[in-house]
C-alpha cells in the first residue's frame, strides 16, 4: 500500500508493500518492526540499522521521537492526498494565517491592530502562562486583519488571538 | 538562650512544603536520614510522586500556588495536624519569604533554612548590596533604593550604559530590564516596575551597571549554628535565556584554584555577614579580567545544586538537615576536594523549535536514562500533566565524569536516551549546546544563548526514519481495522474513530 | 611485530557478542568514546534494550545460548558482514573463551580483552595456580591435575578437612563441592565431575583446602600494551549463595591501606605473570588473620565493575576499550584514589521466601530508583520476558555514599523505590540483609547467607495496606462490571472475563 | 459491600461503605486511593499516610507490591467466602499435597519413590532451570503416593511432579 508521508516540509512516497520490505522514493530497505507493549516504544532495524522510536497520534498527525528530537509526521493514503491537493493547501477558510494561543494563559497585551502591517517573526501578542510573560509572533508578513481578543482576556489552548491576511502586494 | 535552642532542634518529621523534583529531593534525603515526611498538595497534585513518596499527604487546597503552596497559614496548620516538627520550604514558592520562615518559629517548628533576618537582608537586593559591602564583598556599581525616576534618569549617566534595571524584591530575571542608551530607560522603568508589582507585590526598582561579556559564575556555602562556614567551589551557571538558568557544570572553565579560594573567602564573609546557617548561594558576576562582583544571595538550596554534589561528595540537603537538627557541618574546609566534572540540564516543558514557549500537556511516556555517571532528579511521570500553573522544569538530568570532555559525551548520550513524550521538551536544545564548539571550548557568556545560539542550524538525521516510523504504524492502524470493518466501507474518515479502537485493544 | 600490532589498533565499529545489562553497558561507553556499536541477538532477545540502543543488530539464532550466542562462527561472520572492527565479549558466555579471542584475531578483528593464551592459563585453575605461583603469589595448598579417583582419595588426608573438589574449568561455584570429613568423598567426587562435564564440557577435578569463615576479596586491574599495570583497590564479594555472589562493595571493611597495597601488587604479579593486557579480576580468600590466597583470575570485565567505578571514578569499560585501541592507561597507579563507598545489590528474578528459585514470566511494570547517588545498570523492559534460557539477573542497583553507612541508607532507600512487576525478585532479600546488624557490622564470610541468614524473621509490615488495596482493586472492577452487566446476572464466575475488559478499558 | 481479604494467612474483613471510607475489622480508615493511567500504579491515602503500590490479578489472586515487598492477596465476596468455606479448604481433590514445578526445566533427579517417607522441607525433585540445579522439597511430612515424571524429562511450570500424602499416623 502507497503512501505519502510529509515531515519538515519533505514529502517521502512510502510503498508497503509485503512483510520485511518497504519501498521509499524508489529505494527499497528491509524493515523489522516491532512494538513494544503498551509503552507506544518502537524497534525499527532498517537495513540492520536500529532506531527506537516512540510514535503517538496526535490531532490527526503522528509525533515520533527518534534520539531526543519530536518529529511531527502527515501520513496519507494515495486518496486522501490526492482529494487535498485538488482542493488546494487549506490554509483557513479566509486565507489568513492565525495567531493562536499555544498555552492556555492571561492576556497581557495586543501590539498590533486592525489594518496594521506586520513583519514575519514581529511580536503581537503577550500572554502571560506558567509565571512567564510569552511573545506571541506572527508567522507572515501580512496586515493584521482581525483582533479577535483584549488585554485581560483569559485564553485557552488553541484558541484564535490575531488573524493575519497577506500583505496588499501579494494579492493577486 | 543560644541561638540553636530557638532555630534548630533534633526532629523526627517533617513537612516538605514544596512539590516536583525537589520535594523529591527532600523526601528522598530525609528517607536516607530515618526522617519521617509530610507532602503537603494542591488540587492538581494528588498523584505526584512527591504525595507517592512521602509517609503522610495533605491536600492544601486549589491548583493555584496563592491558594495552596503559597499559603502559610494552611502549611503551618497541616504540620501541626500531622506532627510534623520541622519544615523544608525546597526553593520557589515560600522558601525566601522570611514570614514564612518566622511563622514556622512562631509555631515552635525548625524552619529548615537560614534565619528571617538573613532572608529579609538578602531579599532585598539593595540592603543585601550594603550589607555585603560592609562585610567587604565586592559589589557592581548601581544606585540607593528608593530614588523616584526622576533621580534614577539622572543617576543613569553616572553609571554608564549599558546598564540594568533591577526589582529588589526580584529573582529569576524578573522584574529585570537592559538598557543600552538612555532613550531605553523610560519604558525598562516601567515595565521592571509592572513585572516587579505583579510577581512580588513590591514594585522598587534600581539600576546596576551591566557587566558585559559577564559570566554567572555562583559558589555554594554551608553554614551551621556553631558558626562554622565552609565553601564547596563553584557553579559556572552562564548559560541562560532570559535571566533562566538551562546548563550548569562545577567546576567552572575559567575558575583556577587561586580565584575558587578567594570567591569562596568572598562567599562566606556574605553569609557570614547576616549570621547565615544552612545551605546558600552566594551569585556573582565575573567580567572578562575575571574580577568578581557580588550580584545577590540565593537563601535557599537552588536548583543545580546537584552539580556541586558530584564533584564534592557533599550531599547538601542532607547537611541542610543536619545542621537543622543542631548538628555542627560534618566537613571543614579541608575536607572538601573537587573531583571530577558535572553537568546538569534542565528538562523543561518547552519548544526549543519556537521561542521556547511552555508546551502543556500529558506526559504519555518516560524512559530514564541510566548507566554510569547518570543521575536523573525529577517529579514527573506518564499521566502527568503539565499545568499553567507551575513553572516549566519537569526533570534536571545531570552527568559526572572524570574530565569535562568526559561528562559532555556521557550527556550527550544520557540525553539520546532520555524519552519523554507528550509534551514537548528541550531535550533538542541540549542536545545542540552539547554538540556547539562555543559550549565545548568553555567560550560562553550571560548573553550566548539569547544572541549567539541558534536552533536553526541543527539538522534533523532522522526524518526519513521517523516518516517510515509514522507510515508503519499507521498503515498498522489500518490493517487492524480492515478485520473489523467491511473493506468497502473504510475510507480515511474512520481513521479517528480507528486510532480509538486502536488504543483500547492494546 | 610487536603485541599490540597484533592484537590492538584504532578502530570506530564494536560487535558487542552479549546481551542485557552487559551489553547495555558496553554500548554506552562505546556511545560515549563515539564508537559505532553491532548488537547481536537470540530470536527472543529481538525487542530487547541492547538491540534498540545499538546502531545495528543482528539476529544470530534460536534462544538456547549454544545456538546463538556461543555460536562464534555466526558472530565473527555478522563481525565481518556489519564491518565491525572489534569484539567485545561482556562476562559469560564466550568472554573466557580463547578459542573465541583466537578467532577474532585470526579474523583480523581486535579483541576487547586479553590474549587467548592470558584466556587458557587462567581458565585452567591448575595451570593458573601453577603459573602465578611461580609469580610468587601465595595460593591455597591443594593437588595437581591429573589425578584418578584413588589418588584424590589419598590426597586428601594430607591438604585436611574441610576441603573443596573443584573443576579445573569451574566458575561461578559450579563443578565445586565442599568435603567435611573422609566419607563424604567419592560422591563429591562423582558429583563435581558430572556437573562440570554437563557444563564445561571437561571433568577434571581437584581439590584444594578450604579455608574457613573466609571472605571473597578481589582486586580490579588493568593492564596495557605497553606493560603499565595498575589495581583500583579491592571488592568485597563475601555476601554470595551456592558460590554467586549477590551482593558486592567496594571498599572492603578489612581492607586497610597497607593490605590494600599488598593484594594490589600481588594481584599486579598475577597478570604480569601471563602478559595480561585489558581489565582482569584477581580473586583471593582472605583468611581470619587477614593472610589472602589466589583463587582465580577472572580475565574480563565482572558483573560488579560499577562499585570500583563509584568509588576510583575510573570508568573501566571505556579503559578496556582506549586500550584495546592501542592506546596507553589513561591512570598511573598514584592517579588512583579511593572516595567514598559503593554497594552493589544484584536484582534477580527469583523467590528470596521460597528457596530463591528462579521466577519465569513477563516483567510488566519498571519503575526505577533514582536522585543523589543512586545507579541502575539493567537490560530489561515492561514487556521483556524473563525466559529459562539466560540467567536470572534482571539488574544491578549501585549506590554510593560518602561513607559505608550512607550508602547503605541510600540502597534501602532505592530498593524501596525500585517497583518490578510480572516477576518475583530478591529485592525483599536485599531489604533484609541492609537491615540486619551483621551486615551493618561488616561482620560476615562467604557462608553468611547460606548458612546464618534467614528470611523467615522478616515482618510484613505492610499487609494490612495490601489487603486494602487489593479489596479495592477488585471492588472496582465489579463496580464497573455493574454498568455492563445486568445485576440479576452477576456473579463471581464473572470476574476472569470482567478482568479482561477492565484491561481492554484502560 | 463486604469482602473477606487473606493476606499472608491472615484474614481481614473489609467493608467498603461508601466513597472515601473503609472499615476493616471493624476499624474505620479515611481512605484516598487513585489510580496512575495504565500502569497498575495505585496511590492511596489511608488516614493521610501514603503507601504507593502496583496491584495486578494473577491466577485469581492480586499481587500487591508495596517497598518491595510483594503481597498475594486473595479477595473474596461474603457469598463466595462462604461457598469456599462450606466445601471446606480445597487442597487438593485426592487430599495429597503436589510438589509442582515451578518453572518449566528438565529433571535431573527424583530422590524419592512411591510409597516412601518423607519430612516437611526434605529433597524430593532436582529441576535443572536457568543453568541451575533447583532442589524441589516437600511441603509437608508424609508418604509419597505418587511421581508422575522421570529423570530427563522436561516439564512445565505448574506440572506435578511428586504427590505426598499425609502420614499414615495423622489419617483418621
Amino acid at each position: 500500500m502507497k503512501y505519502i508521508s510529509t515531515v519538515k516540509g519533505e514529502k517521502y512516497v512510502i510503498d508497503i508493500d509485503q512483510e520485511g520490505r518497504i519501498t521509499v522514493d524508489e529505494q527499497t530497505y528491509e524493515i523489522d518492526v516491532q512494538f513494544l507493549s503498551d509503552s507506544g516504544v518502537l524497534s525499527l532495524l532498517l537495513d540492520k540499522h536500529s532506531i527506537e522510536a516512540i510514535v503517538e497520534e496526535r490531532d490527526d498527525t503522528w509525533e515520533v521521537l527518534i534520539h531526543g528530537e519530536l518529529y511531527t509526521v502527515l501520513v496519507q493514503d494515495e486518496r486522501a492526498f490526492r482529494l487535498e491537493k485538488e482542493q488546494g493547501t487549506s490554509f483557513d477558510v479566509s486565507g489568513d494565517a492565525i495567531v493562536k494561543s499555544p498555552m492556555p494563559g492571561l492576556i497581557i497585551d495586543i501590539l498590533v491592530e486592525a489594518g496594521q502591517s506586520v513583519e514575519q517573526g514581529e511580536k503581537v501578542v503577550i500572554l502571560e502562562s506558567m509565571k512567564m510573560e510569552n511573545e506571541l509572533r506572527s508567522s507572515r508578513d501580512g496586515v493584521v486583519a482581525h483582533v479577535y481578543v483584549s488585554p485581560g482576556a483569559s485564553v485557552e489552548k488553541g484558541q484564535a488571538l490575531v488573524a493575519i491576511s497577506s500583505p496588499p502586494s501579494d494579492q493577486s | 538562650m543560644s541561638r540553636e535552642d530557638l532555630h534548630s532542634k533534633k526532629f523526627d518529621k517533617l513537612l516538605v512544603a514544596n512539590r516536583g523534583e525537589i520535594a523529591m529531593r527532600v523526601i528522598r534525603a530525609c528517607h536516607e536520614l530515618g526522617i519521617k515526611t509530610v507532602a503537603v498538595y494542591s488540587d492538581v497534585d494528588r498523584k505526584s510522586p512527591h504525595v507517592r513518596y512521602a509517609d503522610e499527604a495533605y491536600n492544601i487546597g486549589p491548583a493555584p500556588a496563592r491558594e495552596s503552596y503559597l499559603n502559610i497559614d494552611k502549611i503551618i496548620e497541616v504540620a501541626e495536624r500531622s506532627g510534623a516538627e520541622a519544615i523544608h520550604p525546597g526553593y520557589g514558592f515560600l522558601a525566601e519569604r522570611a514570614t514564612f520562615a518566622q511563622a514556622c518559629y512562631d509555631a515552635g517548628l525548625v524552619f529548615v533554612g537560614p534565619s528571617p533576618y538573613a532572608i529579609r537582608v538578602m531579599g532585598d537586593k539593595l540592603e543585601a548590596r550594603r550589607t555585603v559591602r560592609e562585610a567587604g564583598v565586592p559589589i557592581i556599581p548601581g544606585t540607593e533604593l528608593g530614588l523616584d525616576d526622576g533621580e534614577l534618569l539622572e543617576a543613569a549617566p553616572k553609571i554608564g550604559f549599558p546598564l540594568l534595571v533591577k526589582a529588589s524584591a526580584g529573582g529569576g530575571g524578573r522584574g529585570m530590564r537592559p538598557v543600552h542608551d538612555p532613550a531605553g530607560l523610560p519604558d525598562a522603568l516601567d515595565s521592571a516596575r509592572r513585572e516587579a508589582l505583579a510577581a512580588f507585590g513590591d514594585g522598587t526598582i534600581y539600576l546596576e551597571r551591566m557587566i558585559s561579556e559577564a559570566r554567572h559564575i555562583e559558589v555554594q556555602v554551608l553554614g551551621d549554628f556553631r558558626g562554622n562556614y565552609i565553601h564547596l567551589g563553584e557553579r559556572e551557571c552562564s548559560l541562560q535565556r532570559r535571566h533562566q538558568k538551562l546548563i550548569e557544570e562545577a567546576p567552572s572553565f575559567v575558575v583556577d584554584d587561586e580565584m575558587r579560594g578567594q570567591m569562596g573567602a568572598v562567599a562566606i564573609e556574605a553569609a557570614r555577614s547576616v549570621g547565615y546557617v544552612s545551605a546558600g548561594t552566594v551569585e556573582f558576576l565575573v567580567d572578562k579580567g575575571k574580577r568578581f562582583y557580588f550580584l545577590e544571595m540565593n537563601t535557599r538550596v537552588q536548583v543545580e545544586h546537584p552539580v556541586t554534589e558530584l564533584v564534592t561528595g557533599v550531599d547538601i540537603v542532607q547537611e541542610q538537615l543536619r545542621v537543622a537538627r543542631g548538628r555542627m557541618l560534618r566537613y571543614s574546609q579541608d575536607d572538601v576536594k573537587l573531583h571530577g566534572w558535572a553537568i546538569e540540564c534542565r528538562i523543561n516543558a518547552e519548544d526549543p523549535y519556537n521561542e521556547f514557549l511552555p508546551s502543556i500537556g500529558t506526559i504519555t511516556t518516560v524512559i530514564l536514562p541510566t548507566g554510569p555517571g547518570v543521575r536523573v532528579d525529577t517529579g514527573v511521570f506518564p499521566g502527568y500533566e503539565v499545568t499553567p500553573y507551575y513553572d516549566s522544569l519537569i526533570s534536571k538530568l545531570i552527568c559526572y565524569g572524570e574530565t569535562r570532555g568526559e561528562a559532555v559525551l556521557r550527556m550527550r548520550r544520557a540525553l539520546e536516551e532520555y524519552r519523554i513524550m507528550g509534551v514537548k521538551t528541550n531535550i533538542p536544545f541540549h542536545q545542540h549546546m552539547m554538540d556547539s564548539h562555543r559550549f565545548l571550548s568553555g567560550s560562553f557568556d550571560t548573553n550566548f544563548v539569547e544572541e549567539r545560539f541558534s536552533m536553526s542550524d541543527r539538522e534533523a538525521p532522522d526524518a526519513l526514519q521517523a516518516a517510515i516510523l509514522a507510515t508503519l504504524v499507521a498503515h498498522r492502524q489500518g490493517q487492524q481495522a480492515s478485520q473489523i470493518v467491511a473493506p468497502g466501507e473504510r475510507d480515511t474518515s474512520n481513521w479517528k474513530w480507528l486510532s480509538r479502537w486502536e488504543r483500547l485493544s492494546r
